[in-house]
């Protein structure tokens, strides 16, 4: 049973993804690759790994693409482009209620056939607590490197950020 | 900005940006919300209690006559010009002793918002407005009253005033009859 | 040029302007009641005082009387002239009755006006008010004294302008009265002016009266369609029905005044019979079922008998893109068989004008301004009203008129009367081209030497000319003497009053396509199957009933599109119902080929008044309004051909077609309008189409004449000029009646062709010998007598005579 | 029977048992929500449907059905379409990891009152909490509306921004509890919840939990008075009637979230824990309302420099304060 849901899931994310590529208009893309994100991290969950599946969710699709849409948003101000599948009502909409569906009975079905209940279960779990304890143990330079940079990218984007200094005056 | 600090400051006697001010009045208002919550509300339940208006409550119009019993209407459209929502038509006709008056006259009930333009613009006091309010329907066509409808057999609010006998054009008296005119000039009362 | 200074703005005006026109040139409107531009000043109403602080004149002024000079500066907004304005508005309020609310100017009231802007609000005088008795003044005028503020613009309208003898002012001190010397209608047929020249509610239009408020009516610009000359009036309607006409403000054309035909004769439109709904064989039908139906009949007989076998009737009165149209449908179709005119000498003239006039086209403006004026073939107060008007205001400058035609021509001003036989007009037209003058008689010689004198010594001549005398022979000779008049230096302009409002736009459509007894030929010959009629009666204009009748009667198929109850439209197989011209929107061609546009002022349907059942609007809501079917002929005709088009489209395509429409597309209404370019080069010229005549013992010419009310085919329909139509009468020379001792207002018995007729005898003292006179009446035995076939034999008997 | 079967059966009995009872309460604190306003406003609200207006959400549903569903010319009608959807899925969904009671016995079988207790629920709600952007955003690009579009731009930046308080402010509570597991949380605030442990960050949490629902004082992506309705300015009918149900079964959610973060969930004396966890939720739904009728709406650069320069630090120091405190007692 999780072999077929991961095929599905699978299958999911790669449509997706290839529909979020041909897309024309680029709210229907970023609307895809969440599709293809949130399938990802069913993938991940049903391979035993819980929590990089809840920060696939809420990171990417929770917070990039969100910032993604953001900014389309606000520029993209023109009347909305020539549907790509300008031909039955079905083709512009079926595909996206299609994958959500099926996302959204898969995430149902992983949630309520608890994964570590049965078969397919995989060998390795990857409980949040070994995650954290792998993640601060064994590579801890490492993420202390990656905050460092995080950092000075936080401290340089608020510098750059600034208003010059007349201008502070100004507001002043 | 300053200014309003002063102000902040006259009234609170403090630092304006206290944080004790703010949060004073973050939660005084939840306390006010309370209380009145547990107050009785004032809300008239209509149709269970009715109120009574003021004579001069402005709802049902009507058309009212003169002292002598004809009809005060002289059909001049004022009304229905002065109507924001047009909702009065009338046709003006004229009988055989020159008299203007309304051939039909129409008020669109269900569109009228009782404004009192109307009433407000009659030169004859002809059309005016009455406290009757509890005026309402389901078929809009009831609510389209016709002259026959509108009149009543009263001069409403100035019983006295008859517009034909000030008008000089010689219906209600006749030409040069009324008591502020002279005898009529013709064309050949001009002659040598 | 003087440039002068008004409230510290300067303006450059033309010489001659006063100074209430420099004002109005700057934006700057002052009240006034007794200046009009077309009346000029008198100084009367004292209420556009303006202060002068510089120049020639000093104080406070009439600007009205002052001419504008150099270094002028005036101020209107110093308080000695506000309040000055003030006072006088105050004393013409003072015995001003207080009638507003029952007066038919509420609204459009200028004294209410005057008032409301001097700021004058309460009557301080609390003394008697004078009063006057009225006057009944006809169906058409209503008279209402009181409210008069003496400003004199009625007299100077009535008398002075429109030459009125009937009507004037009498007084003693304040007790002066504008009225007529007994009750009774207002002779002259531009009464109706005086109700748009007075500034208050003295005289009201009375088939308006009580009808409508000023806000309520929707209005357009408009063109008249009564006439050729294209006047300009404002329609409007309400409730479905057209309320009224007023004259509206064209400078090239009527300037600002209109004729009573135009401002009364505008109920055509509101007919009780007028036919609103689709009928295919007799059953009224919806429109798609209509359309459809006559689409397949058409190619039907097309595909039978080719296409030669549809004939199409255009119609001077249908719009220039409705005609067009019709035009762009034979020509799909294949068919060349289109004429515009079921009258062919009418259609000839058109054609001819619509080739040859080009720039010597005289406008009612140019005639106005002319020095001397030769009216010939040509009757203006029956044919073309405003034209009178015009020569009138040439002859109050002292221009000299001469009036070459048979018939009594009646004008509101003096002229100089040559009664001349209509057979010898051609020989007055090659006289005057410098031909032999002799092989007239010996008296009109004589007086023909002093009119070619006259018109070879004046610098803006004007030959005016009309189709039902001289036909379209004539029209083109009248048309090539004028041309050998002219010079370089000394214009000699011509005037051709034509048949409709658009007979000059369907002679240019026409080219050299047949006429319309071409086609009752083909149609009597069974060549041809279909006649599409677009607003046109083929009954209207035929010479021969009888034999048109037999045409029609050998038709397959009778298309017509018409908004009039026409014989035509009766008896058609297939009928669509198109708007009236204050219901539609589209362009008229002039005489003088003046391209004039009017809008839509209403929509059609069925007036409440009609459709409610008396005057009470019906109490129902109804998804379509009632009677609301008829469509424009243009969309009609552009629907029938698969073709969606706006008015735009139609324009330009014109324009694209015919070169001479240039700027069609940009024209707007209410302007002046606009010439049409010329043609070049000038079409062939049509066949010479002789008079015929035939001389018979004891029997005398009859021609037929048009009637200011009676003839034209719109005024027919239009129930409010009854009171000006005449019983049917016939004229008769003085010598003739004396021969047949017949005497003044005797009843006779006229016989012709057309069978015979009792009607009234008029003796004319001037009528040339051995020709009678009848004026077409519609709706009577005198409708069949058409002007401009040639003559009928005729005789006339007295009663007695015809019981023998 | 296979105990297979029974899981599924007991599972679908619970869903069913969700459903009925969260569309239920979602429509009568609609209810609740009019009535409060008009007591605080010195009216009755809705009282004339049924006894005490009790059938009121049964007319509005009938309304709201009834309604003419219009799309606006120009819209992107498979986005327009599925936005409401998103709205409500999302909201509905969070609930599959609240647990309302401990697990009971039924016929000799222990059933965990919770759909399912997984390991990263508060991950979980997290994540479909930043997953219900979508439905405001897309909802309101897809009208092609301006004052949509306006809504739905300022939603998006006003969830994105509320969610990081939010999701720090359950740092202090997530180390307390020692678990991502809702039931494990509940059982950690016996006998102490952890709004008097830690109140800075019930509090931090309350008010995100308002942004997030998106109500005032914090309803900018809707702002009645600037921009007409927000982001479902163009939405009638039952799409409307999505966004609207979704908007109050948000407000459950949040509410139960609360009640197990911060109040002990089911925890409570003498009564059956079942009742104390719907008394907690229905608290806080009535803070909520009375929020509303109280507070005034945020001006947009207001709620953003509340959010950036506000709560993100206090909840930062709170994490660090609470980190090293447990640290300390621990140590």
């Amino acid at each position: 049973m999780a072999t077929i849901i991961f095929y599905i899931l699978g299958f999911t994310a790669l449509i997706a993804t290839g529909l979020c590529i041909t897309r024309r208009n680029p709210v229907h893309a970023v609307v895809y690759l969440v599709n293809a994100l949130f399938a990802l991290a069913l993938i991940f969950y049903l391979l035993g790994a819980p929590l990089v599946a809840a920060w696939e969710v809420i990171i990417y699709a929770g917070a990039v693409m969100v910032l993604f849409l953001f900014i389309i948003m606000m520029l993209e101000l023109a009347p909305n482009p020539v549907d790509e599948a300008a031909g039955p009502g079905w083709m512009r909409w079926g595909p996206v209620l299609l994958l959500g569906l099926v996302l959204v009975a898969c995430t149902v079905l992983l949630i309520l056939v608890d994964g570590q209940s049965g078969e397919g279960v995989p060998t390795y779990y990857a409980s949040p607590q070994d995650f954290g304890y792998a993640l601060f143990s064994r590579y801890a330079l490492a993420v202390q490197v990656v905050s460092f940079q995080l950092f000075f990218a936080a401290v340089g984007a608020f510098y750059v950020g600034k208003p010059p200094k007349r201008r502070r005056k100004e507001q002043a | 900005m300053a200014e309003g600090i002063d102000v902040y400051k006259r009234r609170y006697g403090q630092n304006p940006k206290s944080l004790w001010r703010d949060l004073k009045g973050t939660v005084e208002p939840f306390y006010v919300t309370l209380r009145n919550m547990f107050k009785k509300p004032v809300t008239y339940q209509y149709p269970e209690e009715k109120r009574t208006p003021y004579p001069r409550y402005r709802a049902r119009i009507v058309l009212t006559r003169d002292p002598e019993g004809g009809e005060r209407c002289v059909a001049c459209y004022l009304c229905s010009a002065a109507c924001p929502v047009d909702c009065i038509s009338m046709q003006s006709s004229e009988d055989e002793n020159g008299r203007r008056y309304a051939a039909w006259f129409r008020i669109n009930f269900s569109r009228c918002i009782y404004c009192g333009l109307c009433a407000e613009a009659c030169p004859t006091l002809a059309i005016q407005m009455t406290p009757f309010y509890e005026f309402s329907g389901r078929d809009p066509l009831k609510m389209v009253y016709e002259k026959e409808d509108l009149l009543i057999a009263d001069g409403g609010k100035d019983n006295e005033y008859n517009f034909y006998k000030h008008a000089g054009i010689g219906v209600a008296n006749p030409r040069g009859g009324n008591e502020d005119e002279y005898g009529p000039v013709d064309v050949r009362s001009n002659l040598p | 040029m003087p440039i002068l200074t008004i409230d510290n703005q300067q303006i450059e005006v033309l010489k001659g302007t006063n100074v209430l026109e420099a004002a109005k040139g700057l934006g700057i409107v002052i009240p006034h009641f007794c200046y009009h531009e077309a009346l000029g000043a008198v100084g009367a109403c004292r209420l556009c005082a303006m202060n002068f602080v510089e120049g020639p004149v000093k104080g406070i002024q009439m600007a009205c009387m002052i001419e504008a000079k150099d270094e002028m500066v005036i101020t209107t907004t110093d308080q000695a002239s506000q309040e000055m304005r003030a006072r006088v508005i105050e004393w013409l309020m003072m015995y001003h009755p207080h009638d507003c609310p029952v007066c038919d100017e509420g609204g459009e009231c200028q004294l209410q006006d005057m008032t409301i802007a001097g700021g004058h609000d309460i009557r301080r005088y609390g003394g008697k008010k004078r009063t006057y008795s009225n006057q009944d003044l006809g169906p058409f005028i209503c008279h209402e004294m009181n409210r008069c503020i003496q400003c004199y613009r009625c007299v100077r309208t009535y008398q002075d302008y429109c030459g009125g003898t009937d009507f004037g002012v009498l007084g003693t001190n304040q007790r002066v009265y504008f009225g007529r010397f007994r009750d009774g209608r207002l002779e002259s047929p531009f009464s109706g002016n005086i109700v748009d020249a007075c500034p208050t509610g003295v005289f009201t239009d009375r088939t308006f009266r009580y009808r409508t408020r000023y806000w309520d009516i929707e209005e357009a610009p408009s063109v008249c369609p009564h006439c050729s000359l294209g006047c300009a009036v404002i329609p409007g309607g309400r409730f479905r029905e057209l309320q009224r006409v007023r004259g509206g403000v064209n400078k090239q054309t009527n300037g600002f005044f209109i004729c009573d035909r135009a401002r009364f004769g505008g109920g055509y439109g509101n007919h009780p019979e007028r036919p609103r709904v689709p009928r295919v064989d007799g059953a009224q039908t919806t429109w798609p079922e209509a359309l459809r139906a006559l689409r397949k009949r058409i190619t039907d007989l097309v595909a039978r008998h080719g296409p030669g076998a549809v004939a199409f009737l255009g119609s001077p009165r249908a719009s220039l893109e409705a005609n067009y149209l019709l035009d762009s449908w034979a020509a799909s179709l294949g068919s060349r068989r289109i004429a515009f005119d079921s009258h062919w000498q009418h259609d000839r003239s058109a054609r001819v004008a619509a080739g040859k006039l080009g720039p010597r086209a005289a406008s009612l403006e140019d005639i106005r301004c002319s020095d001397f004026i030769l009216m010939i073939g040509v009757d203006p107060l029956n044919e073309a009203p405003m034209l009178a008007l015009a020569v009138r205001q040439a002859v109050r400058r002292g221009v000299r008129l001469a009036v070459i035609d048979p018939r009594p021509v009646t004008l509101p001003c003096a002229a100089a009367h040559l009664p001349l036989a209509p057979e010898a007009l051609p020989d007055v037209l090659e006289a005057l081209a410098g031909g032999d003058i002799r092989r007239l008689g010996r008296r009109e010689a004589v007086l023909l030497e002093g009119i070619l004198e006259q018109l070879r010594a004046a610098e803006r001549p004007v030959l005016i000319g009309g189709p039902d005398l001289l036909g379209a022979a004539g029209i083109e000779r009248l048309l090539d003497t004028a041309r050998l008049l002219a010079s370089e230096h000394r214009p000699c302009k011509v005037m051709t009053v034509l048949a409709g409002p658009n007979s000059f736009g369907c002679g240019v459509l026409a080219r050299q396509g047949p006429d319309f007894e071409a086609i009752l030929n083909g149609m009597l010959a069974g060549e041809i199957k279909a006649l599409v009629c677009l607003e046109s009666d083929p009954m209207t204009g035929s010479s021969d009933p009888a034999r048109t009748g037999m045409a029609l009667g050998k038709l397959e198929l009778l298309a017509a599109l018409d908004y009039l109850p026409t014989a035509a439209a009766h008896h058609a197989h297939l009928f669509l119902p198109t708007t009236a011209v204050p219901e539609s929107a589209g362009v008229y061609v002039n005489n003088e080929g003046r391209m004039l546009l009017f809008s839509s002022a209403m929509d059609p349907g069925t007036p409440i008044s009609v459709s409610g059942g008396g005057d009470h609007p019906p109490r129902t809501f109804l998804p379509a309004t009632p009677g609301s079917e008829p469509r424009p002929a243009w969309a009609t005709l552009g629907h029938l051909q698969g073709r969606r088009l706006s008015l735009r489209d139609i324009r330009q395509a014109i324009e694209m077609e015919h070169p001479n429409f240039a700027g069609l597309s940009s024209l707007t209404t209410g302007g002046e309008g606009k010439r049409i370019a010329d043609i070049s080069p000038p079409p062939e010229t049509a066949p010479e189409i002789p008079f015929p005549h035939s001389e018979g013992e004891g029997t005398l010419r009859l021609y037929a004449m048009e009637d200011f009310a009676g003839s034209g085919e719109l005024a027919g329909y239009a129930s409010a000029l009854a009171p000006l139509r005449p019983t049917p009468f016939v004229m008769l020379g003085a010598l003739d009646a004396k021969q047949r001792s017949l005497s003044d207002g005797q009843q006779v018995r006229l016989r012709s062709e057309l069978g015979g007729v009792g009607v009234a005898l008029r003796v004319v003292p001037d009528l040339p010998a051995g020709i009678a006179l009848v004026p077409r009446l519609r709706g009577t035995a005198l409708e069949s007598y058409v002007p401009g076939r040639g003559h009928y034999d005729c005789q006339i008997l007295s009663e007695d005579e015809e019981k023998t | 029977m296979s105990d297979f079967a029974i899981d599924i059966l007991l599972i679908l009995v619970k869903l069913g048992l969700i459903f009925a009872v969260l569309l239920t309460g979602a429509a009568y604190l609609v209810l609740a929500e009019r009535r409060v306003l008009g007591r605080i406003q010195r009216r009755y609200g809705p009282n004339r449907v049924g006894p005490f207006g009790m059938m009121q959400p049964l007319a509005d549903a009938v309304k709201l059905l009834t309604k003419e569903d219009f799309i606006p010319a120009q819209a992107d009608k498979p986005i327009f379409f599925v936005a409401p959807g998103l709205a409500a899925v999302t909201a509905l969904l969070a609930f599959a990891v609240v647990p309302f009671s401990p697990p009971i016995t039924l016929f000799g079988r222990e059933v965990p009152m919770v759909v399912c207790d997984l390991n990263i629920g508060v991950l979980y709600f997290l994540g479909l909490s930043s997953l219900a952007v979508y439905g405001i955003a897309l909802g309101g690009w897809a009208s092609n509306s301006k004052y949509a579009l306006l809504g739905g731009i300022r939603g998006l930046a006003q969830l994105i921004s509320y969610e990081l308080a939010m999701g720090l402010s359950l740092v202090p509570v997530v180390l307390m509890a020692g678990s991502f597991s809702l039931t494990d949380i509940v059982l950690a605030q016996n006998p102490v919840p952890f709004a008097l442990l830690n109140p800075v960050a019930f509090l931090v949490f309350l008010i995100s939990t308002a942004a997030e629902s998106k109500r005032i004082p914090f309803d900018i992506p809707e702002a009645e008075n600037e921009l007409v309705a927000g982001f479902h300015t163009e939405y009638s009918g039952m799409r409307f009637g999505l966004f609207f149900v979704g908007e109050y079964i948000n407000m459950m959610i949040l509410g139960s979230m609360i009640t197990v973060f911060f109040l002990g969930g089911w925890i409570g004396p003498v009564l059956p824990p079942i009742v104390w966890f719907f008394a907690k939720v229905m608290a806080v739904a009535f803070v909520f309302i009375w929020m509303r009728g109280t507070l005034p709406r945020l001006r947009y650069d207001q709620l953003m420099h509340f959010g950036w320069k506000f709560l993100i630090p206090v909840s930062l120091i709170n994490v660090i304060v609470t980190g090293a405190l447990l640290l300390w007692l621990k140590g």
